[in-house]
């Protein structure tokens, strides 16, 4: 190993060995001062976004290319820890008030952190397999983790199961894509691809399974399902972190993967994308206007976010467009993730014992109550609609951008269209907090809070500059595109 | 350029100014909250006429421009880029001229959450005045889906009844169109590598095939706002709902937007879709000034007569528009002008009713000219304005743009203008019937007997736009002659593109 | 020797089977055990292919798919005990009341 | 030019009654009724000195002089200036306007002083002077305009002096919104009539290139030589215009009802001035309709058509202004028929004779009226619903009233076209032309005549002569002066109005020369007038006859018994009334409603409300595959599987 | 039939009759059982196609650790027979259409891409020594092995938070 592997995952290892840390110092705390477990955690992550940041600014590829150290990475890496920190921020007054407060927790949430990480860097089809379990069993575990309540159980369960049902497509989809390319480095099934030699049939297969494994992390149509009802179920803030953490990371996956196979097959891969993106954008959003729990409603939403995500890279097939493609996906994601966390405290704000106030209704007359934490919803509610002055319009406008630069006119209508209908039932957010007359307990929090009103205030204040993030996106280039 | 003196910048950012003092006050104060937010918007108009003192009349082209590069994307710059001409500093004018006069006629209308309104009010204008100055598209694109939110609030927030649903289907209706207007300026934006109007407007870039999809993109957004037939079932309820100041600067204001947005961009980016579609454009718009007419009249609230009538007068609007001569196109500008006059202060004394009985149902009154003389006179102005009566500013308008349509080559036919001409009928029809069945025959409420007379304060509000009725109507050259360069190159740009292609 | 296609075949055949048992079957554990077959189905495709490659990773990424489904076996029998604790039935049907 | 000019005046005609009404909309409920409106006839007095003035200088300055104000509207080749025309012609509408404006602002002054007693808001006094003062400079604009443009100003103006003056009491009336229907009826009527000018402007400017008289009717025989269909469609819509204006068949409904007026409103406005405007449109275009031989035609079937109709209406009337406005839409229609022959001297000689009779006659009815309101304040049981209007609850009134009766015989007989009085000779011209060209016209307008002869001679015998059939009408009392002192002056105007075109002479013949060209002088055709003066005599006789013995107080018109159904007919106007909103009114209204409920709210307002539904209900149904079931999961997910690796093999 | 087709094809045999029992036996411990069969014949495979570690590691670790665990859990739960009565009544008929059309084309997709004529290479001394494979587990695969222990640490602290009893003052 030399210093080069170590400082390609040095991110990811430093969050794993302050996990182990952590997982000791809990003993020590967990009795005591349960406090200080979330700091040490967010302190681990603040460390590894340091890390992220200052040290591996280089491309460069460790491990003999296991690992791959590029622009995208290193703009994902980041907004990992940064999620992981907002994801410690919602968690804490959460679990005291559910009384789950048990620092394993925050270990958990670590280790499933560390595995995004790599999963961004993943250089290699094995990587990515052990990333996403890394990342997924101690989301398993999470949504469990108010395991006696009875949708805690079920959410986990369901996503146990479902997604190991996902990962048994992924790893068949592999094992096939090995035997067409030979190997599973991402770089060497680049070349063997673009070279002709590999069959194209069986990694068209392989690719189709893998496509389903992802599809599943993020949440695509048909592999959807799982979300809506996994999201009710789990912790909020677990739910706050799948919704971000799991599906960027999936994406994370799917782009690294496919920018490898993509180019070369992208006559037969176009078609699918689209018609997932689209689906996808249909089925969230549509759906999204018949919910009535916030919570579902969120996961819907995310759902149809994964739509537009998924839309991004329909063009990436155009040597042209692909690192547009990219950069606006990943654009899109960090605008999707403040807003989608920023909702998420919002709603654990608002969520009582046993799921009490997590009823769209149940929102009614917080305009009055808790003007900040209704003002910052506003603003997630509009960013997630995208409107202007706020980051999501920005993220939109990049995404469609991309996909009418590709050609992909109608499906940038359909988005457009299907954001609309968005539109509808964010709106009836917006409407229940303030066009109606009610008493919601807000259950006001200093780190939950912080949470929502700096994500909202990002989204507000970068929406008049949003020049040097979309500079920062396009610079995210994948090594070997 | 001196950036910092910019009377664009000053004018556009000058209400963000007021609103930020407004979220530093606090609620209690109404008296500070109202104040600032009057002082602020007359200010602005303060600076809106300094403004025109500086503005060259005989100059076609954009004046005070302000490009700053804003943001990167790729090979596309979208810069913020303001600039005003004959055409936007007539809109410029009619907004800060309004704002000062809608937030005084709040002063006993809203009494809860003074302090959200009046910051909602005064960014409404800076998104407003940011539409009518842009000349970046995503620019234009930013403040005008921007307006959609302080408007929503102002609705949802003090508005009528069905307010929610009013808000809503106003924020979706709007949005409906600009969605597709979002992909029309991504497309362009890519396929020419600029969003700039100024370089974009009468370049001759886009071939006519794409010309007519862009067309309808745009042309989508701007014609629910506008609103033409058939997709106009937004406005009544907006209008209705809406608190009295929000219906004036709804139909005072934002439905000029989408107008505006024809002639700002329709025309000179895509003159050769326009010429084509031109006929049916009138037709829609014919349909709609009779449409309008018919439906305002039997209307039961007087609201919804009012913003039914709306439709109407903006048909004319759109008719003139797309009639692509001077007389059409100067007249539906001054059109523009005048129904934000007009109907603008239909409202307010609407609303100056309604503060009185609570009640905006015609068959609460009746009579009120004898009870409340000075407002009966007012509104028997107002409603004749509205009429379109000789001597009054609509009038003028209406009667230019009727004489553009007739004698329009590219609408072809008068027959559009002509039948467009019965609604100058029809229009007398309803508001006759308005104006009777609130002023005329005897009061038959016994709450009516003892309203109040026009306050001085409501005074103040009615007659700076009853002088601009009069003004226009009687000696409206100075307006004509303020547009008339700009109409002139627009004219000239639209038919020199369309005879290119052809 | 024996065509490669053929333990291919049976890979895809075993694959399929722990499909539809995934599919048919209620019972929590049964279909814990379909999917280590699914599993298992894929591991059969690498060995093949690394013998066909005669490279050593296929076989590497075996024994790694062990370790991983050792894991997810011990975290999927954790939660389906706690559930059984908790709803004294491991019928997954019975595990519907968040849906819509 | 060696005579003083006093042509830079003529802006004054229409800024002297501005000015009036500014200073009575500002002082003028402070100054008390007598200054407020003294300071109005004084405004219209000194207009019309300024025509006198005008007229002086065109005595010797025949030529028509522009005075131009500034430049109104100007966009392109579109250029309207705000200018007057002084010429022949409309030196004598402005005389007509401002001269028996005066005479009407004077009497006003007391018959306004009664009328807002009576009505019960004295308020309102000096709001009446205001409104009439904008008349008057509304159809100064009408008549000084140098273009179609400024003329259809005046014109839509005098439309909402109009309507503003018939709604002046807009709390009376029928249910008390009478009077407010009757106005509105009156704008929406005159609005279709404006229209057809609005069309007819527009296909001058389209044609003409400018809206300007002098370039529109020197261009007027090219145009009419190349395009002659357009110059049909002018003329015919300009035509609607004028039965607009002018009460003619099909528009004339609107005339009757606007005696809901002030009575000083019937004869200033509904009488004299400005429903002769279509005349003087009609006059103005002369040039026009001689090129187009169908248009003129139409227009003088339509005059002779109106003057006919409208006389057998009147004499079914039993409202003593009912019987005069149909006697004024007849009198137009006399009007109208001239010009329509060409014979557009003959026409504006008989607009100017009949503004003083008419007038007379309506100031003349209202001091009636008023004697009669005056009566029933003293009668001792005055019932409620007592209508002082009624010429059934009169008679006898030529010894209680006897100046009024006096100057109402005098209108009367010069209405009927009694020798020398005015209407003889302005009569008789028109008939003479007809004579000469259209004997069918010719038999129409002196059936017509007949007619005017016999209502005239019905009302005066049911007014003035028998016994007084009520209470109110026995202890009716004369008027002061300032009433009746315009009445007499009127009174001499109608007997001497005739000078002005005598016979031979042809004053005014040569006067309006000037502007209309030269016309063949007007011959004295000795059957014409022989036929048109016996017949007149005949009516009057026969009207005396059938009435004078009638003083039974349930009053039964003796016609009734004679024509039957025929009268019936007449005293319901023919139910062109009820035909109307049969057949225009209620329909439109149907239609409104119709647009505005099954269609707006039904159909349009449901395609948004229609897709949010059509979304939901979709979202609906997707949200049933989310069933909660972990295999139906699992099965989605296969699905969607098994659909990508299926296309993969179909591609 | 070469005597490797013909093991072969016995193996195949056991192996999908045992994944149908396994998916068919209404006892859990059956199917337990039955895969644990499916597992020892694949695991022979295995060894025939050259991979004796990975052999002994499935039969060791899969068919004997993990299935053990199973069973235990099993037992631990009693061996329950939930009632499999088909509620939805498309799950099945579309379970065995979307099964069955994967694994045609899949089987198709092998059949006529990979040749027949290929045959899998006889056990080679490189690949068949566990050495070779240890070393590139610690070597080229050191990062994966590493990850890999930290999946199997996260498994373990997962297990134990699912499956620790609540804490008795939770209510409060």
């Amino acid at each position: 190993m030399t210093l080069i592997d170590l400082y390609s995952i040095l991110p990811a290892a430093t969050l794993i060995v302050w996990a182990l840390f952590l997982l000791l110092a809990n003993f020590w705390f967990s009795k005591r001062q349960p406090v200080w477990t979330p700091i040490l955690a967010g302190a681990g992550l603040l460390a590894s976004l340091v890390v992220s940041i200052f040290f591996t600014g280089k491309p460069m590829a460790g491990f003999g290319g296991f690992i791959l150290v590029d622009g995208f990475s290193n703009f994902l890496t980041p907004l990992f820890a940064v999620t992981g920190i907002f994801a410690i921020g919602l968690a804490y007054d959460y679990l005291r008030r559910m009384g789950i407060q048990r620092g394993e927790y925050y270990t958990l949430l670590l280790f499933s952190i560390s595995g995004m990480m790599l999963m961004a860097s993943a250089g290699d089809l094995i990587i990515v397999f052990l990333a996403l379990e890394l990342l997924s069993i101690p989301l398993y575990v999470l949504s469990g983790f108010a395991h006696p309540r009875v949708d805690s159980q079920e959410s986990a369960l369901k996503y146990f199961l479902l997604g190991t049902f996902a990962s048994g497509f992924f790893l068949f989809g592999t094992s096939l894509v090995f035997g067409a390319a030979r190997t599973t480095n991402l770089t060497d099934i680049l070349a063997i691809v673009s070279s002709g030699e590999a069959d194209t049939m069986l990694l068209l297969i392989g690719s189709a399974l893998m496509l389903a494994g992802f599809g599943f992390k993020i949440a695509a149509v048909p592999f959807h399902s799982w979300t809506p009802d996994v999201y009710q179920g789990a912790p909020s803030p677990v739910a706050a972190f799948m919704s971000v953490g799991a599906k960027a990371a999936g994406f994370a996956a799917l782009i690294r993967v496919f920018s490898m196979i993509f180019p070369s097959l992208a006559a037969e891969l176009t078609p699918i994308f689209w018609a997932l993106a689209a689906l996808t954008m249909v089925v969230g959003n549509v759906v999204a206007i018949a919910q009535t729990n916030l919570k579902r409603m969120l996961a819907y939403s995310s759902i149809a976010h994964a739509g537009y995500l998924l839309m991004a890279f329909v063009p990436f097939g155009d040597a042209v467009t692909r690192s547009n493609s990219v950069a606006s996906a990943l654009f899109y994601l960090t605008v999707y993730a403040l807003a989608s966390l920023g909702a998420w405290a919002v709603l654990i704000g608002m969520e009582g014992e046993d799921n009490q106030g997590t009823e769209i209704s149940d929102l009614a007359g917080l305009g009055k109550t808790s003007p900040l934490s209704a003002a910052a919803m506003t603003v997630f509610m509009l960013s997630f609609t995208g409107i202007p002055l706020t980051l999501g319009f920005w993220g939109k406008f990049y995404l469609f951008r991309t996909a009418i630069e590709g050609g992909f006119v109608t499906l940038a209508v359909i988005g457009l269209i299907t954001s609309l209908a968005s539109a509808f039932y964010y709106l009836r957010v917006v409407v229940k907090m303030y066009f109606q007359e009610g008493q919601p307990e807000f259950h006001w929090n200093f780190w939950t809070s912080s949470v929502a009103i700096f994500t909202a205030l990002a989204l507000v204040v970068f929406s008049f500059m949003p020049g040097s993030l979309f500079d920062l996106a396009l610079r995210s280039m994948l090594t070997g595109s | 350029m001196n950036i910092g003196l910019n009377p664009l910048l000053l004018v556009t950012f000058f209400p963000l100014v007021g609103a930020l003092v407004v979220l530093l006050l606090k609620p209690k104060w109404k008296t500070a909250l109202r104040w600032t937010a009057l002082v602020t918007s007359l200010i602005t108009f303060g600076l809106s006429i300094w403004m025109l003192t500086r503005f060259n009349d005989i100059d076609p082209e954009i004046q005070f421009e302000l490009n700053l590069p804003w943001i990167t994307l790729g090979n596309n710059q979208i810069g913020f880029h303001l600039g005003i001409d004959g055409i936007s500093i007539l809109m410029v004018l009619l907004t800060t001229f309004l704002m000062p006069l809608a937030i005084l006629s709040t002063w006993k209308a809203v009494e809860e959450r003074i302090k959200g309104f009046m910051a909602f009010f005064l960014l409404l204008e800076v998104g407003m005045l940011g539409v009518f100055l842009s000349l970046d598209m995503v620019l234009f694109y930013v403040f005008w889906e921007f307006t959609l939110i302080p408007m929503y609030f102002l609705i949802g927030l003090w508005g009528g009844e069905r307010r929610v649903y009013a808000a809503v289907k106003f924020f979706l209706y709007t949005m409906a169109g600009s969605v597709l207007m979002l992909a029309g300026i991504l497309w362009i934006g890519l396929q020419y590598g600029s969003f700039d109007l100024t370089q974009l407007s009468g370049s001759g870039l886009i071939p006519a095939a794409a010309q007519l999809w862009l067309f309808g993109a745009f042309g989508l957004a701007f014609a629910i706002k506008v609103p033409m037939f058939p997709l106009h079932s937004w406005l009544p309820d907006a209008h209705t709902e809406a608190p009295t100041a929000g219906s004036v600067i709804l139909a005072g204001i934002l439905l000029k937007m989408g107008a505006y947005g024809f002639l700002r961009f329709n025309l000179p980016l895509f003159p050769n879709a326009t010429v084509t579609l031109a006929p049916w454009m009138a037709g829609l718009a014919v349909i709609g000034i009779l449409y309008g007419a018919a439906v305002a009249y039997l209307q039961k609230d007087v609201k919804r007569l009012v913003a039914y009538s709306s439709i109407s007068h903006l048909g004319f609007v759109v008719l003139g528009i797309f009639a692509l001569n001077l007389q059409g196109l100067q007249g539906a500008i001054l059109q523009m002008v005048n129904h934000g006059l007009s109907t603008g202060a239909l409202f307010l004394i609407v609303g100056m009713l309604y503060e009185r009985r609570h009640t905006r149902l015609l068959e609460n009154f009746g009579g009120l000219w004898k009870v409340v003389p000075v407002l009966g006179t007012l509104a028997l102005i107002t409603t004749l304005s509205s009429v379109g009566l000789p001597g009054l500013n609509g009038f003028v308008s209406e009667f230019t743009i009727l004489l553009g349509a007739f004698s329009s080559t590219v609408i072809g036919s008068p027959w559009f203008a002509g039948v467009a001409t019965l609604g100058v009928i029809l229009a007398a029809v309803y508001l006759l019937f308005m104006f009777q069945k609130l002023f005329l025959g005897p009061v038959t409420h016994e709450e009516n007997k003892k309203l109040k007379d026009v306050s001085a304060r409501e005074i103040l509000i009615l007659t700076p736009i009853l002088i601009f009725a009069f003004w226009i109507g009687i000696y409206p050259k100075p307006f004509f002659m303020l547009m008339a360069p700009a109409v002139e190159k627009l004219t000239a740009l639209v038919q020199s593109a369309a005879l290119l292609a052809h | 020797m024996i065509p490669i296609a053929y333990p291919l075949v049976l890979a895809v055949i075993l694959f399929c089977m722990g499909i539809v048992g995934f599919l048919l079957r209620k019972n929590a554990i049964v279909i814990f055990m379909c999917l280590e077959l699914m599993f298992n189905a894929a591991n059969l495709v690498f060995i093949t292919f690394a013998n066909h490659y005669q490279v050593i990773d296929g076989q590497v990424f075996v024994v790694f798919v062990m370790t991983v489904a050792a894991a997810e076996v011990a975290v999927g029998l954790a939660l389906m005990v706690t559930i059984f604790r908790t709803k004294q039935s491991i019928d997954i049907d019975q595990m519907n009341s968040l849906k819509g | 030019m060696e005579t003083v000019q006093f042509f830079n005046l003529v802006p004054w005609v229409v800024f002297l009654p501005l000015i009036g009404l500014t200073v009575n909309l500002l002082v003028g409920r402070k100054l008390g009724e007598i200054f407020a409106g003294s300071f109005a006839s004084l405004a219209t007095g000194l207009a019309f000195v300024v025509s006198i003035l005008l007229a002086v200088s065109l005595s010797s300055h025949p030529e028509a002089v522009t005075i131009p104000l500034g430049d109104w509207i100007t966009i392109g080749t579109l250029t309207v200036r705000w200018a007057f025309r002084v010429d022949t012609l409309s030196v004598v509408m402005m005389l007509v306007v401002s001269g028996v404006g005066t005479l009407i602002h004077i009497y006003s002054i007391g018959y306004m002083h009664n009328d807002v007693r009576h009505n019960g808001d004295t308020g309102r006094y000096a709001r009446f002077f205001i409104f009439l003062n904008l008349f008057i400079a509304a159809m100064m604009i009408l008549v000084s305009a140098d273009n179609f443009l400024m003329m259809f100003v005046g014109w839509e103006g005098v439309g909402l002096c109009s309507y503003l003056l018939i709604g002046f009491w807009f709390e009376k009336g029928k249910n008390g919104t009478g009077n407010a229907e009757a106005a509105k009826k009156a704008f929406i009527t005159n609005r279709i009539g404006d229209f057809g000018l609005l069309i007819a402007m527009f296909l001058i400017f389209v044609n003409f290139g400018t809206f300007q008289f002098d370039e529109v009717f020197k261009q007027a025989g090219q145009v009419a030589a190349v395009k002659p269909g357009v110059m049909l469609l002018i003329t015919l819509f300009m035509l609607l215009g004028v039965t607009g204006k002018s009460a003619q068949l099909p528009l004339y409904v609107w005339l009757p009802d606007a005696m809901a007026g002030p009575t000083p409103v019937s004869a200033l406005i509904h009488a004299a001035t400005m429903v002769t405007a279509g005349v003087y449109l009609v006059a103005r275009s002369s040039i026009f309709y001689a090129l187009v031989p169908t248009a003129q035609t139409v227009v003088m079937w339509v005059g002779a058509a109106t003057a006919l109709f409208a006389a057998t209406i009147a004499l079914g009337q039993y409202d003593i202004k009912k019987v005069l406005a149909y006697s004024t839409i007849s009198q137009l229609g006399f009007m109208v028929a001239a010009v329509g022959m060409g014979a557009t001297v003959a026409g504006m000689f008989h607009l100017v004779t009949h503004a003083f009779f008419k007038g007379l006659l309506f100031l003349a009815a209202g001091s009636v009226i008023q004697g009669v309101e005056r009566g029933m304040h003293h009668a001792n049981h005055a019932s409620h619903d007592f209508d002082p209007q009624d010429m059934r609850q009169m008679g006898g009134l030529r010894k209680q009233t006897p100046l009024t009766f006096r100057v109402y015989l005098i209108g009367a007989l010069a209405l009927s076209g009694i020798a020398p009085l005015a209407g003889f000779f302005s009569k008789d011209e028109i008939l003479v032309s007809a004579w000469q060209t259209q004997p069918a016209i010719f038999i129409v307008l002196v059936l017509a005549a007949f007619l005017t002869a016999f209502y005239m001679g019905r009302q005066l015998t049911m007014v003035f002569f028998g016994e007084p059939r009520t209470e109110a009408a026995e202890k009716a009392s004369e008027s002061p002066l300032v009433v009746t002192l315009p009445l007499m002056i009127l009174a001499l105007l109608s007997v001497l109005g005739g000078v002005l075109n005598l016979p031979g002479v042809h004053t005014l013949e040569t006067w309006l020369s000037h502007t209309l060209g030269e016309g063949e002088p007007g011959h004295f055709v000795w059957v014409v007038a022989g036929i048109s003066l016996v017949l007149a005599l005949i009516g009057l006789g026969l009207a005396w006859m059938i009435y004078s013995r009638k003083t039974d107080k349930a009053y039964v018109d003796p016609l009734k018994r004679a024509l039957g159904s025929l009268f019936t007919g007449m005293e319901n106007k023919w139910w062109v009334d009820e035909l109307y909103a049969a057949i225009i009114l209620n329909p439109y209204r149907a239609f409104a409603q119709f647009m505005a409920d099954p269609v707006d709210l039904g159909v349009i307002d449901r395609i948004g409300g229609g897709l949010a539904a059509g979304t939901r209900a979709l979202a609906e149904s997707i949200r049933k595959l989310q069933n909660g079931y972990i295999r139906s999961y699992a099965l989605l997910m296969l699905l969607g599987l098994a659909a990508i690796m299926t296309y993969l093999f179909l591609r | 039939m070469t005597t490797g087709l013909f093991v072969f094809l016995t193996l195949a045999i056991i192996a999908i009759t045992a994944a149908a029992g396994l998916i068919l036996s209404r006892n859990t411990v059956y199917s337990a059982l039955f895969l644990i069969i499916n597992f020892l014949a694949v695991a022979v495979l295995y060894l025939i196609m050259g991979a004796p570690f990975i052999a002994l590691a499935q039969i060791t670790i899969y068919a004997g650790a993990i299935m053990v665990l199973f069973l235990f859990v099993i037992m631990l739960l009693g061996a329950e027979k939930p009632k499999e009565i088909e509620q939805m009544k498309w799950q099945r008929p579309l379970a065995f259409v979307l099964g069955g059309a994967i694994l045609v084309e899949g089987v198709y997709a092998l059949l006529t891409r990979v040749s027949i004529t290929v045959t899998t290479n006889p056990a080679s001394e490189i690949l068949a020594d566990p050495k070779t494979l240890g070393i590139s587990l610690y070597t080229k695969y050191s990062l994966p092995f590493e990850i890999a222990s930290v999946i199997l640490l996260v498994a373990a602290i997962g297990a134990v938070v699912l499956t620790r009893m609540p804490k008795k003052d939770k209510g409060q």
